[in-house]
């Protein structure tokens, strides 16, 4: 047992950070360090860098064009991504459909989809649940009725994230209602997002952000040549996409940054007459936080060294201990910076002033700080990151079941 | 003891709660925010009706005379429907630097036309630099012959923009973080000089970024006395507190029981989710949280009239850190219980999240009044 | 709405607090003050004052030798034994068997018991748990048999705390072996403790101390006139013991004057070179446990009122708030005592040199600071404050069923 | 990284873990604790044929010639089994400091006996006044001819009363809370004017108070540099740290293992208690709980040879935060779940929960080591 990373482990760290600190447009990166989402073309153009470099692709297999990284590297990778301030590529293209097309894709879809899919030049989304169905997913009514070569879909799916950017969605849907059990009869489909039939309603976060949408599908058709998979055994590729590595689930590289901007924060504002950073509660509570970041990074290590030791494809159960860390330390952190900023965190000057363009040349001065006016968006919006993916609660059934078995 | 209402109490809570039945549904309140203004000018007009406007002022300026508990109730009512109307910012603040500060000519002047609804007030303190520090006030004011002249700017001054006569506080002495030198400054919202801009808060409810930039003021402008307004400036606050913890009970009470309805109705695996244990428990911790928050705000309402200034400021930090923490849990467990929709602006309980966060975040957060207290121990 | 006390309320508590401070034995108020718990004579000693005052029935009617104080005065009472370092009267007498008796006894079991519990001449235990119930308490199994004028009880009891101390146990007995229900069938018997038959066996706690016993009852005889109410009614008596007005529960006098002792004894020990009470994170911890004992202190009164107004005799379900958060408190506050103790509270000092019989005249010097061997046994005992009288989980349960109703 | 065991750890593992499924049944350890000396000197022997107790020694000595991740490994078998024996004492704390500070004469003489089970030691530093504070040292080691004469008394001495040989530290030098001046002696146990007064701990193992009066030692009695062990002191407690932190672990793993088995097998109201989702979630929160602790305990292990010392000291303050918070939860949980029986003084679970509470209280306590992170931010 030797709890170092090797000097190979160490020299790739390097090797990233200084990829990333040499390639990432300044613009993307302060709007990252400030707190604020990326836009879709800082997205964009970041992966398009990533892809340029071979990095996009970093999960698929090497034959596919990807990498052949360790899960450490894997691990350290997306850590240096999100401490130094870059966007994370595409999920919905590099971690879900793209392993998806190479599980499961005909030749032609491989062809076609995954060269797209890496340089983002087809942005997909992904059609999973519906209104009537959270966490149990298998309930779901969309229907695909096979007509000649075609599919006709009608049905809603909704908190379809980024829909509204998307050029493809992959969605699952009832292809037989009469299935004995609700996880039979799903079929997963492959939907050209500018088919007619198809309307996508912004759904507008608590932040005033839009991130995801309704998405309403009135007799759209779907070519049968877009299924992927057999007819039917849709849940198959939905169970394969969902147990995917789940190691980054945990995001500790974006807690870790959050915690090192606070600090830097705390230096410039002050509580009662001295800086913020001397504060015997504020240094209490970043010093836990530590703490906790700590225990994660050591339980992420663990996690991540019995993957690469492990290639049965299962996911590890332990993930959920690594979601529920994770998300938990990224709401506190996300806290811990809008709590320093205060009462300046809660004005929506971003919406008033429209700062999420003002790279479009708007001139109007500032109202307030600009990073205190980031500060709420992220505390507001995290507050999803322990329901989606499978509630925290999930989390712990999963737990109980895989591991406990009370 | 007695935490029974009185007669009178009974009958404005009933006309406070059936006013907001009828007239603040979540679509209304959504009419009213979109508006130019951001709130409703009939509802305000309906408050000054019922005599809300007037509550906590003598009957002799035309108020009800009423005192904190009475403050608390309105205050909680308005939590639970959300309401966005410059009442905090006019009746609470403003008016209660004019009770506490003003000479009776001000009194005679300005109560009864913040009971009748005429006038609106704003409590234009914090600065930008200032975060909590009461005393961080860079703003001056300078001697001009018999009057004054204003140089500085003032923060989230809540229902700024809207407010016709602002109370402002500048230095007329003293360094930055002094006690002493600090004065109030009656400005009427119009005069040469003040420049406004209006914004929404992440709850929805107005506030404003103020710059004064040689505001010119007569000698009648001053509240209360020339470098001592400190005192005033910590009652103000703590009224502020006060009638705000109350708001974020009422807003938590609201979130907690919209929670146990969605946990009712929501079905998922063939039940409805509020019959797992788990989230049976959790909604229990939420209901003593809410109950330990309005215990708290029961406390600032009894210690808002407190005579002993150590006692008062004491126990109005234990009940802003109690009700800030337990609002947090509540509100947050709120959301998290909903799932995806509770993360939506069109649903009500991200708004009530949101509120107790804007609360949360005004004159002090719980760290800092937990630090105000770790200062007394020993 | 008037939130203060009244003048007569505070002029009551003063009254309160004299009376102890003039009449409270020395020694007993010092083994309290340094967390021990009182010695069986301590309590004796202490119940002798206070009845003599006629203040040891406080919670019985005023036919009956009780006060006639109203819920407030009952709970400043409490509250001032507690901060005063006044061992409680013992509850198995004044507020469990006293107000049974009193409900459902007969005139002559009125008559011979009352006065007797009311001057601790009897000491009295709870038989109703047994090793197969624990939350369930109606699948209790001891057997009694009617023959002739005598039940012949057969069975086991377990957690019954004091029983070696005691003279009389009230037991829940299984009298109809073959009742519908497990409610039914249960009758409530007077036990003296000195038939032959019983075995009383030590339970010792993780404290090292003696509290809990086993006790096993083989051919016990119990005359029928030892029953109370009708036979197979016992869970009606039962019910009514275990809803008796609970707002005592928190302990909450108990806490307050924990963390009063802890600021005491921070004083005198150092942390990093300076007192422990200038320690930053230490007075962090002390105010919050100010803030929640302030909350509870609040809600308490609420309670208090409600009972006040409110003569239904139920048990408001909001008592079970004042358990949950009033047991959370106690463990936190002897959890900061003995945290201060720190490695000296780690020496079984008490059991090597038998402190708790020092007043018998031992003469060897003390191993350690005496407040430091005391430090630790709290701290364990009281883990059980949060599992006796119901679980706090069963609480919530409590308060799901009849409140949230989910 | 590399997280997996070597072949010679995993022989080790499972030796160690056989003997004690053998040999330490909780029956057997309680018979263990009951006899005179209060531990089994036939177990002791056993850990010395295993070779346990040379682990941390060059074979030079006779030792293993093992590194922290092997102490880990037998630390946490420990703890999952509740050893008393005297190893953390004399391998770990008494071991660490001949090891680091020893000059050749006396490594050659004192670790071969340690390997072979014949000598014990006593780690005697702390002082009934210095609670956490390692400078906090009141006894006195004055010249006398060649030698030295000690005076002063040492507190909580883990297995003190049945060490053979003291490890002492005292002042030739400096003030109270100095660095500067502090000096190890070789102190045997029945050297004239040493007194021990042996008591069982709170978790069952043996410690004692000792007092030094005109403790004449000669020259070869100093372990180390005169005036210079402040650093030796430190590195012998983090060292103990780190291995009390994963037998600490050990602990929780088991008392979570039977938390679950109780679980299980406990019925109320007709079925497991176990079948309750709110006990799952909390039996999964202490799973979480427990391999939190574990990565700290190997985080602790991993930086015991750690050359940079800041950064040695830094992460050894974390896992004792994190393993000290963690073991709280899950050993008070662990109570909790069980009910009545987990008070009681004949089942384990409340052993486990004494022994982690022993750690916590043992080199400062999460809120003592917090506080030293604290000073580091920034």
């Amino acid at each position: 047992m030797d709890l170092r990373f090797t000097e190979e482990e160490v020299a790739f760290r390097k090797e990233v950070r200084d990829f990333i600190r040499q390639n990432l447009p300044a613009r993307t990166r302060e709007r990252l360090r400030l707190g604020y989402s990326p836009t879709k073309q800082d997205i964009v153009d970041w992966q398009r860098i990533l892809n340029k470099k071979g990095w996009a692709t970093y999960k698929w297999p090497k034959a596919y064009g990807g990498t052949d990284w360790s899960p450490t590297q894997r691990m350290i990778f997306q850590e240096e991504n999100q401490i130094n301030h870059a966007p994370e590529v595409n999920g919905f293209n590099i971690t879900m459909i793209g392993p998806v097309i190479i599980q499961f894709g005909t030749p032609e879809q491989k062809a076609h989809i995954l060269p797209r899919a890496a340089n983002l030049e087809d942005w997909w989304c992904q059609g999973f649940s519906e209104p009537g169905s959270g966490s149990d997913l298998a309930s779901l009514k969309t229907a695909a009725k096979r007509v000649g070569d075609d599919y006709i879909v009608n049905g809603q799916k909704i908190w379809t994230s980024t829909a509204h950017h998307a050029d493809w969605c992959f969605a699952l849907v009832r292809t037989d209602p009469n299935a004995r059990k609700p996880q039979e009869g799903i079929s997963f489909l492959l939907i050209d997002m500018k088919t007619p039939g198809i309307t996508v309603r912004p759904i507008i976060s608590i932040d005033n952000s839009h991130h995801l949408n309704e998405v309403f599908f009135d007799d759209v058709k779907v070519p049968v040549a877009n299924r992927v998979y057999e007819e039917n055994k849709g849940w198959d590729v939905a169970k394969f996409l969902l147990g995917n590595e789940r190691t980054g689930i945990a995001r500790l590289g974006k807690s870790m940054e959050r915690i090192n901007y606070a600090q830097e924060l705390a230096r410039d504002v002050r509580q009662n007459g001295k800086p913020l950073i001397e504060d015997a509660g504020f240094r209490q509570r970043v010093a836990k936080l530590q703490v906790q970041a700590k225990a994660l990074e050591l339980t992420q290590l663990r996690v991540v060294a019995k993957a690469a030791g492990n290639s049965d494809g299962k996911p590890d159960p332990f993930s959920s201990v690594l979601k529920i860390k994770g998300t938990e330390l990224l709401q506190d952190t996300a806290e811990l910076v809008m709590d320093i900023a205060g009462p300046l965190a809660m004005p929506d000057w971003a919406k008033e002033l429209d700062l999420l363009n003002r790279e479009s040349g708007d001139n109007e001065p500032l109202i307030g700080p600009e990073w205190a006016g980031y500060a709420a968006p992220p505390y507001l919006m995290l507050r999803a990151a322990s329901i989606y993916g499978g509630t925290n609660e999930i989390q712990k059934n999963i737990l109980n079941k895989a591991i406990l078995r009370l | 003891m007695d935490f029974e209402l009185t007669e009178d109490q009974r009958l404005l809570n009933d006309s406070v709660s059936r006013l907001l039945a009828d007239r603040y549904a979540f679509d209304a309140r959504r009419g009213y925010i979109k508006s130019a203004q951001g709130w409703s000018q009939e509802m305000w007009e309906k408050y000054a009706e019922l005599g809300l406007l007037g509550l906590p002022f003598p009957e002799e300026y035309g108020g009800f005379g009423g005192g904190a508990v009475d403050i608390m109730m309105v205050m909680e009512a308005f939590g639970r429907s959300l309401v966005v109307e410059p009442f905090l910012a006019t009746v609470v603040l403003g008016g209660s630097a004019i009770k506490y500060a003003g000479n009776e000519a001000q009194k005679g002047e300005i109560l009864p036309q913040i009971v009748d609804g005429s006038l609106k007030l704003g409590w234009a303190h914090g600065e930008q630099q200032a975060r909590y520090d009461l005393t961080d006030v860079l703003t001056t004011a300078t001697k001009d012959g018999n009057g004054w002249v204003l140089e500085g700017a003032k923060s989230v001054v809540l229902h700024g923009d809207c407010a016709d006569m602002l109370v402002v506080s500048a230095r007329t002495g003293g360094d930055r973080m002094d006690k002493e030198g600090l004065t109030l400054f009656l400005v009427p919202a119009n005069t040469p000089g003040v420049a406004r801009r209006g914004y929404a808060m992440r709850d929805g409810t107005r506030a404003a970024e103020i710059s004064l930039s040689t505001v010119k003021l007569g000698p009648a402008a001053v509240l209360g006395t020339v470098g001592d307004a400190y005192g005033i400036i910590e009652r103000v606050t703590q009224a502020g507190i006060a009638a705000f913890a109350a708001e974020s009970v009422g807003a938590c009470e609201a979130a907690h029981a919209m929670t146990l309805d969605y946990l009712r109705t929501r079905v998922q695996f063939g039940r409805p989710i509020g019959t797992n244990q788990v989230l049976q428990h959790k909604a229990a911790d939420m209901l003593i949280e809410v109950e330990q928050a309005r215990s708290m705000a029961m406390l600032a309402a009894m210690m808002v009239d407190e005579e002993d200034a150590a006692e008062r400021a004491r126990n109005i930090s234990m009940a802003k850190v109690g009700v800030g923490q337990s609002s947090r849990f509540v509100t947050q467990n709120s959301v998290q219980l909903h799932g995806g929709i509770g993360m939506t602006e069109e649903y009500a309980v991200g708004h009530y999240f949101r509120r107790v966060m804007v609360f949360e975040h005004s004159w002090g957060d719980s760290a800092y009044h937990l630090g105000l207290l770790a200062d007394q121990v020993g």
